[in-house]
């Protein structure tokens, strides 16, 4: 039972590492971001390749990649979405479009990746085994899982208590509205985006400490993420980390207690039961 | 105008959302070709009542029945065939049809299924009936806010009520298509249909209804003839600083 | 989805009669690109049929195609069966999958409802590795049949053709009137009577039974069935993607996104032949920016200021 | 519709008309996945042996074709791992660029896929990367499809094999722990073997398949131990091997034998976990004592900058040495004499003398094991060089 608890949480640290940037991307920005995935696997080549190349630690890479990221997702924001947000009257248009523009943009970082690394980035960074509570695990897992949590925790305490992280919660709540009262709702959107690319990323330097990735794996992640956000509410951080919480305990429950080859499977039916009881995503508020 | 037989009864009907109560053990009936008011400040519940009534909700308790008929249990588009249309409150038209398409929408599946010609036509006939054929084919993003409500008002009497449910039909309109307004619903309780309507506006409520029933904090709180509710004491305090009775 | 009109018809039957002799005039490549844009205007119809008027953006095409395919590759390797007997099943599984599907998402609206068919899709392809693994017993899903790529982009031709006639008849129907409505409100398609669950999960079905059909015909051409290849959620995208270029707003939109798409597609395939997936992910991204309301926004605009003109 | 094909008809003839110009050229066609899912397997073993041989072959002035040395000109595309996208771009390479000779895709359904094709054109067809327990029926079908790597039993025989000597030297008991990655390829393996395990009077008491893409084999790695078996055999893909020995060195899992399939003859798997994965078995292998082995690695290493994999890396190699062997030796481009060529003829290849019987060639390395760094093959069929099975002993 210990056993799956710690197991279960620490997976949990990666799926939250994989949906928190997403949530603030779709949460805030609105942008249903088809290429999230993709720049998580960026994020785990930078790691592979500095490593490998240079000796360069993963930890390090992870300091390096947030300006970088930071500023390529905003970039990809101002100059490619922008655009978009501008010209759709609604939000389900914006919808539409965000879904066919990331998904090529999905596609030309794939073809960057490939162009770099084609094959696995396999390599190990503390792959030490650690013992909590009597059950073993890997240090790099253990590692991933603080770094998600001191993330979560900072974004929690970002959001609620700084007078930029209520501005982007208003922007979640409406974008109209915010506007309104002198939210420079453009530019909060813009920083949400790209904070949210800068934890997508920093997941990818860290998960690929203990998952060996490749270039086309990224669509694994998006998928994930998509469920994770999905489950835990639209906006709601909160919803995402106690989703990626479940969904981890629920996986390796069942691939320890059941069979291992209904992971997957389980971790989706919960996704579906859970909508299917609450449409609106766990935390999500009702909106009719 | 008392008649004596009910087509729309409420009974004890309540309901609550989580801990908000928004309609409690509310009661009334509306008899054939009656016209009601239900009148009330804002937030007490009157909206809440009407979208029971319809089966947008089902009521917490009570029932509401329909030619002795229970409706509450039933959904929405059941509701609808056995006879209740309603309009509402925030015009709701389908944008990306024309304004005849509209109102053949409310023809095709009342309970007289017209489909065809014969629906178009009836629809044409329902949109003569409010004043627009002329604008049947207009997009309905080209029309006014009055044209908007009588198309909603023509698809609602496309499906051939028995009782038409009025939610604030009149708010929002300017003086002269107040004036308009009010003609129009005078017109439809002159051939006689049963009408419940949510107003606020009073000269309305004095011409038009039989009778008010007075909500405030979703119970009722007085029914009876318009200007003898209106000048009840309970009833003007319950508006008092409230509304712009 | 706009009510489509008798002259739609017979452009549609012109069309497809044409299109009928496309074997006969191309063979090889230009024959396989047939067969890819008939599976994919299938595929896209029947999606649109759905997803057009309701605007509810579904991704559990690859669950249907999946369920096809894996149903034709189980049934012919493992038990010997007859390739009409599966398409047969096929088109009844993947319909009674859909109306299940249908009837779950009946509360679900916007990206809730985009992202549960996505979900139930990978749901649904782990289930069916796991009963192959534990259960079927299987050695690899062999699908050998001596049909030839004209055949198949006959068959998919007339899944095509019944799909569109199908959607056409649909249009012209209380079902189709009712599905306009729907898309427009819900609340209001409630409150002219219309049982929108029902509608709903009508139609739902349909998109599932082609889906299922259409990944059925299209077995025998992969030869060797792989769940994970059957049931792979960039099928979903790739349709969504395809149907939304054309624009879902017609019934014939579909044709219009499938053709240049996969044209483009495959002029970077041959071009660029190390970097395709970065030319076509570009080239991807001038589509979106320069049509904004697919090719059928495209066309009317032009077929209205041509109007206009004369 | 109809323009269209007026066309492709344009492009055919402009097509053919630069064809008879590039007279002293060989048009070779390859297609496998330079992303999606397989993409990884196939740039280490698939498209740096492509390079290779035809930078050598090329090098040195082309074949000689009947006295005329004729350069091999490369045209590649990326299949994204997908199958539809193969057989379009397999209709492309045989109809519109009309290419004299393929090498033959990687992966089993790829090959199967595409072998209608390329047969109807008569391209021979050798088949690297493609284990199957139907190559009778297959070539049956498809005469042109030549299969090199061995099949389904083969390599379930030879991990068999060495089950039955260590349980026979008493380092393993009756009981093994089996997992499998369930897709096409781990399905059908581990179905075999749960066959021919069991024949043997082996227990599997642990047997269970895990979802491609499975983000944490902690749960799997944790069943597999308290099961308590001596044996652990994976019929595992790329990700998960690494993901597997990641999970067996943290887990400390205490085997005798421990075996991995695909992927475990990758450099990078060495590279990844150095010397904690000595002794581990793999899929495949290659008798690296071999001078011309040893050769070949080096110039694998030169000339596409990476270090060749112990295994389908030189069978992909040899593959293109026997086209090649074919070509010269038929000395002509006709495709029906060239296939006939190979099926009546003996090849010297980095793998040892090949020739195929019902176009299956019996001469194959069916388990590796790394040893000291190196990948060594210990069990094969009509292979010289397997070295002895050493046994598993902790994860230092």
């Amino acid at each position: 039972m210990i056993d799956i608890l710690i197991s279960g949480l620490l997976l949990s640290g990666t799926y939250a590492l994989v949906a928190m940037g997403l949530n603030l991307q779709y949460g805030v920005a609105r942008i249903m971001n088809l290429a999230n995935g993709e720049v998580l696997v960026l994020g785990a080549l930078a790691a592979f390749w500095l490593y490998t190349t240079s000796q360069v630690s993963p930890l390090l890479t992870v300091i390096l990649v947030i300006p970088v990221s930071f500023t390529g997702n905003w970039i990809i924001y101002r100059f490619l979405l922008t655009p978009l947000v501008k010209r759709s009257k609604t939000q389900g248009a914006l919808e539409v479009d965000s879904i066919l523009a990331t998904f090529g943009l999905s596609f030309i970082i794939i073809g960057i990746i490939v162009s770099i690394e084609g094959g696995f980035f396999a390599y190990k960074y503390l792959s030490e085994p650690i013992r909590i509570l009597g059950s073993t695990t890997s240090l790099n897992r253990l590692l991933a899982f603080l770094v998600a949590a001191l993330i979560g925790v900072a974004l929690y305490l970002w959001l609620n208590f700084s007078r930029p992280g209520v501005a982007v919660r208003a922007v979640a709540v409406s974008t109209e509205a915010s506007g309104l009262v002198g939210i420079n709702v453009p530019r909060v959107s813009a920083i949400a985006f790209a904070l949210g690319g800068t934890i997508t990323a920093v997941g990818g330097a860290l998960i690929s400490t203990f998952i060996t990735l490749d270039a086309s794996m990224g669509v694994v992640f998006t998928l994930k993420a998509l469920i994770i956000v999905i489950m835990g509410g639209v906006g709601e951080i909160r919803g995402s980390i106690i989703a990626a919480g479940i969904l981890g305990v629920v996986e390796t429950g069942v691939a320890t207690l059941v069979d291992p080859g209904l992971t997957l499977a389980s971790a989706y039916l919960i996704f579906v039961l859970i909508l299917l009881f609450r449409p609106q995503g766990l935390f999500g508020k009702h909106t009719t | 105008m008392r008649v004596s037989k009910a087509i729309l009864s409420v009974k004890g009907v309540s309901k609550r959302f989580g801990g908000l109560v928004a309609v409690s053990n509310l009661s009334f009936d509306v008899a054939e070709h009656e016209m009601v008011g239900i009148i009330g400040p804002n937030g007490s519940g009157k909206t809440t009542m009407m979208n029971m009534i319809s089966g947008v909700f089902k009521p917490t308790e009570g029932r509401i029945s329909l030619r002795g008929q229970l409706i509450s249990d039933l959904p929405a588009q059941i509701i609808s065939r056995s006879g209740v249309g309603r309009t509402f409150q925030l015009v709701r038209l389908l944008p990306g049809l024309t304004v005849l398409e509209n109102v053949i929408a409310g023809a095709v599946y009342g309970h007289r299924r017209r489909w065809g010609s014969d629906a178009e036509g009836f629809a044409h006939d329902m949109l003569e009936r409010v004043g627009i054929d002329a604008m049947s084919y207009s997009p309905i993003s080209s029309l006014t806010y009055i044209d908007q409500k009588r198309v909603e008002l023509a698809r609602t009497l496309a499906g051939e009520p028995e009782v038409l449910l009025l939610d604030e039909w009149l708010a929002g309109l300017n003086p002269t298509e107040l004036a308009t307004g009010i003609k129009l619903i005078h017109a439809l309780r002159d051939e006689g249909i049963t009408v419940v309507l949510v107003e606020h506006v009073m000269d309305a409520i004095r011409s038009l209804c039989d009778r008010c029933v007075v909500i405030s904090s979703g119970a009722k709180i007085a029914e009876g003839a318009p200007d003898e509710v209106l000048s009840d004491s309970e009833v003007i305090r319950a508006y008092l600083g409230d509304d712009d009775a | 989805m706009k009510r489509s009109n008798w002259q739609e018809l017979i452009w549609a039957a012109v069309i497809t009669i044409l299109a009928a002799f496309w074997p006969m005039l191309a063979n090889g490549y230009w024959l396989g690109i047939g067969v890819d844009v008939m599976m994919y205007v299938a595929l896209a119809t029947s999606w649109v049929l759905f997803s057009g008027p309701t605007h509810y953006i579904s991704l559990a095409s690859a669950a249907f195609f999946g369920v096809g395919g894996f149903i034709v590759g189980t049934g012919m390797s493992d038990y010997g069966t007859s390739f009409w007997s599966m398409l047969a099943l096929s088109a009844v599984v993947g319909a009674i999958l859909a109306a299940l599907i249908g009837l779950a998402t009946l509360r679900l609206s916007g990206v809730y409802f985009v992202i549960f068919t996505l979900g139930l899709a990978e749901m649904i392809r782990n289930l069916v590795s796991w009963v192959q693994n534990n259960f079927l017993g299987s050695r690899g899903l062999y699908v050998l049949t001596d049909f030839s790529d004209e055949h198949l982009f006959w068959m998919l031709l007339v899944t095509s053709c019944s799909i569109y006639l199908v959607g056409w008849i649909i249009s012209r129907s209380r079902l189709g009137f009712a599905m306009r409505i729907i898309g427009g409100n819900e609340t209001v398609a409630r409150h002219v009577g219309i049982n929108t669950s029902m509608a709903k999960v009508i139609l739902f079905t349909t998109t599932g039974l082609f889906g299922a059909i259409v990944g059925a015909i299209i077995a025998p051409r992969w030869s060797y069935i792989e769940p994970n290849q059957v049931f792979s959620p960039q099928l979903s995208f790739f349709v969504v993607i395809m149907a939304l270029l054309g624009g879902s707003g017609r019934l014939w939109g579909p044709v219009v996104g499938v053709i240049p798409f996969l044209l483009i597609w495959n002029w970077v395939d041959a071009n660029f032949p190390n970097q395709s997936i970065l030319v076509l992910g570009l080239a991807f991204l001038l589509i979106v920016y320069a049509l904004p309301n697919g090719f059928v926004g495209r066309i009317e605009d032009l077929h209205n200021k041509m109007k206009r003109h004369s | 519709m109809i323009r269209r094909s007026v066309l492709a008809l344009a492009s055919a003839v402009i097509l053919a008309t630069t064809s008879a110009f590039a007279e002293g050229v060989i048009k070779l066609g390859a297609i496998s996945p330079k992303t999606g899912p397989l993409a990884g397997g196939a740039v280490v073993t698939q498209w740096p042996n492509i390079q290779l041989w035809v930078e050598q072959v090329n090098a040195v002035g082309g074949l000689n074709v009947g006295g005329e040395m004729m350069t091999i000109d490369l045209i590649e595309y990326d299949d994204k791992t997908n199958p539809g996208e193969h057989i379009k771009l397999a209709q492309r390479l045989a109809t519109q660029d009309k290419v004299d000779f393929v090498v033959a895709p990687y992966g089993t359904g790829f090959n199967i896929a595409s072998a209608p094709i390329y047969g109807k054109f008569g391209y021979p067809m050798i088949a690297v990367s493609a284990i199957t327990d139907k190559v009778d029926e297959l070539t049956g079908r498809y005469p042109n499809l030549f299969f090199t790597l061995g099949t389904t039993t083969a390599f379930v025989e030879g991990v068999k094999s060495i089950l039955m000597e260590q349980r026979d030297a008493g380092a393993i008991g009756n009981e093994i722990a089996m997992v499998n990655v369930a897709d096409a390829f781990g399905i059908e393996l581990a179905d075999k073997a749960r066959e021919l395990f069991t024949a043997e009077g082996f227990k599997i008491v642990y047997d269970k398949s895990y979802p491609l893409g499975t983000p944490d084999l902690s749960p799997v790695m944790k069943g597999a131990k308290d099961s308590g078996a001596k044996a652990f055999i994976a019929w595992s893909y790329p990700p998960d091997s690494f993901g597997l020995a990641e999970q067996a060195i943290i887990e400390d899992l205490d085997v005798n034998v421990y075996y991995s399939a695909v992927a475990t003859s990758f450099p990078a798997f060495s590279n990844a976990f150095g010397s904690k994965i000595n002794n581990v078995l793999g899929a495949g292998g290659t008798n690296v004592d071999d001078p011309k082995i040893a050769e070949y690695r080096e110039a694998h290493l030169k000339i596409t900058g990476k270090v060749a994999d112990y295994w389908a890396s030189a069978n992909t190699y040899a593959a293109l040495q026997i086209l090649e062997q074919a070509i010269v030796g038929a000395a002509t481009l006709d495709r029906e004499v060239v296939t006939q060529y190979i099926k009546d003829n003996t090849f010297d290849t980095v793998m040892g003398d090949l020739n195929f019987k019902n176009n299956f060639s019996n001469t194959f390395w069916s388990v590796g094991q790394w040893q000291d760094g190196v990948f060594r093959g210990v069990k094969g069929s009509n292979v010289d060089g397997a070295v002895d099975v050493r046994l598993k002993d902790g994860w230092k």
